[in-house]
């Protein structure tokens, strides 16, 4: 029970600050925002982490594991690289030229 | 309540606490990079506290960190690369694909649960049940997102046409057939019969592909953005499947904030979800907005001399960029016309619209990749007053953010979607192919004004022609 | 450790959310909305409910719940009534004359 | 997992996303009544799941039933009746009062939990030093907010002056030490030495007293607002005392929306929260600002027979309400003056400058009080650019939110404030007692325009000679 009223807590109320957290988005920042957001949904890496680590000797439990954290891994980093990248290109140049 | 367990809790809150003013400040021009960096931040954090959890209680075996290491090594390699070498005008595929792999990953992480129970749960009734439902929607949420980013990207880039028999109305049939099957699936996978598993794995898979496939290039920003909500949903589910608490806040943040953004790109469309959903692709309204173009009335046609000619003689000149532009591949050569025009005298600014191409901010990064100054890119708020103070406005390849319908016909589809005034201007030049229609398929009234002149031809082949006869008229960047 | 994880939690979260949830707030709503939030501030009523209920027969403990509980619904009560008589003259009276 | 326990578990859920729905709701205009009403029932909703998680596991004693009925009757009783009678002037005291009591009740759960221990927690000593902070933090919360909102009242009632030491310098070295004793007998709480309990008690009463007393009435508002939060943060430790999720999310979310509509109302007065708490009661400045008025340079006096005229003969006329209107309570004399006006085809309205008067809505409130149709009710923005257009504005005790100072002198304490662009209009007519400066305690450069008389007088004497003299001139709303 108490994993669980945790938890549901914790839905509710991240949900619900979801929908707070970003009111009036510019338009330029639609493509950077969703991708930013894409990179933090690879947080199910911690999910993979954790079951490695549990895994034991449980080979085909690891071989599943390691392969999640590589799926994962890739949507956070290059999801945070390319959004960097694009900011950096929406931030002001006025100073180049 | 021993030191660890005290320290991975508060690095989790404080990961908590990063990662939600990280999606706040993404909303935000001037912090938005920052913001990037603080989710990183957060992000590392929590990776930090479960290793740190992990050592504290019952360690990691070596075997384990073989697997880890492994796994990161490759994940982070090939992120890296494909973040680094992906041409800036892909992006919303290349967000496709980071998120197909988020999908992925969930679905996974739910199905090696699935398969080998984690000793987790205390064996109550309504735990268990909570632990099959949280698999269960891991794994048809997983890989919906995973198939339907996996098309989404294949259309964006152009390797996957559209199957006639997609558009019509049978698709909502087998989609619905899908869907059934799944549910089926999910059913009998809650009531602990594990065979379900991968029916609901195929199915789903189907289903994020049957749901996908029809939806129109131009639209896929939503989609892809709706399926980011998705893979925020998954990884809370993996949270509950694995049991933790940080997992699943982020998790619901990023899927309500999905949601939200969605939402908000929709209404800069001026589309609806549902229509972007089961409206399907737009091609068929195209191809009636090109059977309209007989409609126009009053075209005139002119030559590339004359353009360069009316250009050379201007004091103030508005180049409007659209997605005709970033298909050409004009960008650059643009800027060399812009600067021989600078060297000339003349004021050249930019009209970007919002929603101006296929992908938010798509003018602002094409433009930024050809070293236009950023203080020369005015906004449509900022530009519109200008106009009737211009004397040339270069249309390049854009077509519904310059067509005045959206103003004063409340009939038009576009209505109500704040446009660039252009015809306020002195001279317009509209440079297009031909006389087809825009994204929203419909006829732009601005081509039958007596202002405006068309030169017709793609626009990168128009814009070498322009520096060619501005080169003979005197007029060039290089000196 | 459990109950003091998931309050930290919901403590946390909660936090957040109020901070997010009301952006512009027009003068208009500035009284309104600050006892609107008064009144919920009284739900410390839970608190005064519970003790007396755990009472058993400890008469003091008793004794301090129901004056506790008194306070706290007289905040309570008397705080949603008054909004609702503020808000009644903010709302639209064009139908009235 | 008990039936009944998922019950109160999903009931707390639930008046949780309705009170977050209520508290958003409050902050627009359309939806604040239902909102309220929303956060009303989440409020029932809460209690009835404790009663039934209380039913459902160890049941309620008789005893404690009938200890339960007699304090809600009480304070329900006392809290409705208080609710219908009060004025609707006098809403910020009311909502201090109110606030004061809620403060009162997390001092006394605390207190109680202190003398008496709950056997709620499990003698580790992470959650044995966690209750003993949290029930410090209520008690001193509790009673800062306790006596704080007290002396709002009593102040915003004229119950209680300020006494001339509060004003100096000294009351700042009173606060600190009053401050250090309450941190010394929290230390000494924490560490599990229970005597400090009375002199916590005693100590941040009187630095609830000490730092309320010094603050002028006009600031108040925000102190009540500052307050209300404070009392969110006590129900969150109660929360903590107790053991309720629900309690300490809901204190949570009330003590942060309530510090950011502190900040908002600050900003909406032009006050820094900072100036507010510490800066003292603009009472001297105000001292100042009356001999600064022997700067008034071009002052033109009228009766009120000619302005009785100069209204008969226009099309236009637009009251400014002000504070001093509302002081004179002379909102139904005014409106026996417009209505007048009105039978003789005057076109009338009102506009609202957002922080007239003293309370925010203070002059919607009291119009609405007077029957004052809603839509005469301009706000701000609406009203400014019609002024050019008016043959007659009357301002009627009001003074900086018509100064034009803060548009026009950079070197203004009210500079960047909106106001109300009254000298605009042909004619303006300003009714006050006399020179005396408004709220800010600055010079008002309207008066000394050529286009502005001063009518002297008590706002409700003037706009009782007003009618009868319009009543002589043949002009009268009752027929
Ligand atoms: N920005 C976003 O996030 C986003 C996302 C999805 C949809 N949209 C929608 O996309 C539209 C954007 O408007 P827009 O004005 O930029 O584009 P548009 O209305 O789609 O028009 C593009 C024009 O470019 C011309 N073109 C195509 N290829 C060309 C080439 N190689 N050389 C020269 N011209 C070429 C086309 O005419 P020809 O074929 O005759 O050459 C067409 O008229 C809006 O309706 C918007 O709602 C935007
Ligand atoms: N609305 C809010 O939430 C709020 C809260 C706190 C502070 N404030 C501040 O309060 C000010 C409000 O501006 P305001 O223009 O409404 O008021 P004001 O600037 O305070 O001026 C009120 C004027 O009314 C006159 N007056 C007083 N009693 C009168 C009576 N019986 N008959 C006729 N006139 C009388 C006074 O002059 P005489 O003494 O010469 O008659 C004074 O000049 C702003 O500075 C605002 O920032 C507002």
């Amino acid at each position: 029970m108490s994993f669980l009223s945790e938890a549901f807590w914790v839905l509710l109320l991240g949900s619900l600050l979801g929908l707070e957290l970003i009111g009036k988005v510019p338009p330029t920042l639609h493509t950077p925002l969703m991708s930013g957001a894409n990179a933090i949904s690879g947080i199910t890496m911690l999910a993979a982490l954790t079951l490695i680590i549990k895994a034991g000797t449980n080979l085909p439990l690891l071989v599943l594991g390691a392969v999640s954290l590589g799926f994962a891994l890739f949507n956070v980093v290059g999801g945070f690289l390319v959004t960097d990248r694009m900011l950096a290109m929406f931030s002001r140049k006025s100073s180049r030229k | 309540m021993t030191f660890s367990e005290i320290l991975k809790f508060s690095i989790d809150l404080l990961a908590v606490f990063l990662l939600a003013l990280g999606i706040k400040g993404l909303s935000k021009v001037r912090s938005a990079r920052d913001a990037n960096r603080l989710a990183a931040i957060a992000m590392s954090l929590a990776v930090v506290g479960v290793l740190l959890d992990s050592l504290g209680s019952s360690g990691i075996s070596f075997n384990a960190w073989i697997w880890i290491i492994a796994g990161s090594l490759v994940g982070t390699l090939l992120g890296a690369v494909v973040a680094r070498r992906v041409a800036m005008t892909a992006m919303p595929e290349t967000v496709a694909l980071f998120n197909g792999c988020g999908g992925m990953s969930s679905l996974l992480v739910a199905l090696a649960v699935a398969i080998f129970p984690l000793s987790n749960s205390n064996g109550e009734l309504s735990s268990v049940l909570v632990e099959r439902i949280s698999i269960v929607i891991s794994v048809f949420v997983g890989s919906i997102t995973f198939t339907g980013s996996m098309v989404a990207m294949a259309k964006l880039q152009g390797w996957l046409p559209t199957p006639a028999w997609m558009q019509s109305k049978v698709r909502h049939f087998i989609n619905i057939a899908l869907g059934v099957v799944s549910l089926i699936s999910i059913s009998s996978l809650v009531s602990g019969d594990e065979r379900g598993l991968l029916l609901l794995i195929v199915g789903s898979a189907l289903l994020g592909i049957g749901v996908t496939l029809p939806i129109g290039g131009a639209d896929m920003p939503v989609v892809i953005s709706l399926l980011n909500s998705y893979s925020g949903v998954a990884a809370a589910a993996a949270g509950f499947v694995v049991g933790s608490q940080l997992l699943i806040v982020a998790g619901a943040m990023v899927g309500a904030a999905g949601l939200i953004l969605t939402q908000v790109m929709c209404n800069g469309m001026n589309r609806s979800l549902i229509s972007v959903l089961f409206g399907g692709a737009l091609g068929s309204i195209t191809a009636e907005g090109l059977s309209g173009s007989a409609e126009y009335i009053n075209i005139t046609s002119c030559s590339v001399e004359e353009c360069a000619l009316t250009l050379e003689a201007a004091e103030r000149v508005v180049i409007v960029p659209g997605y005709g532009l970033a298909v050409a591949q004009a960008q650059h050569t643009l800027r060399e016309v812009t600067r021989a025009l600078e060297a000339n005298g003349v004021e050249v600014s930019y009209a970007i619209h919002p929603v101006a191409g296929r992908m938010p901010g798509h003018m602002n990064v094409l433009l930024a990749e050809a070293d236009v100054p950023y203080d020369q890119l005015k906004e449509m708020d900022i530009v519109n007053p200008e106009f009737p103070a211009t004397d040339v406005v270069l249309v390049l390849g854009a077509n519904d953010v310059v067509n005045p319908q959206a103003k004063n016909d409340p009939s038009s589809p576009l209505y109500g979607m704040p446009v660039l005034d252009v015809q306020e201007a002195r001279t317009v030049f509209v440079v297009k192919r031909g006389m087809s229609a825009g994204y929203s398929g419909i006829k732009n009234d601005l081509f039958d004004l007596a202002n405006t002149s068309m030169v017709f031809g793609d626009a990168k082949k128009v814009l070498g022609d322009l520096l060619v006869e501005l080169k003979e008229l005197g007029i060039s960047g290089k000196n």
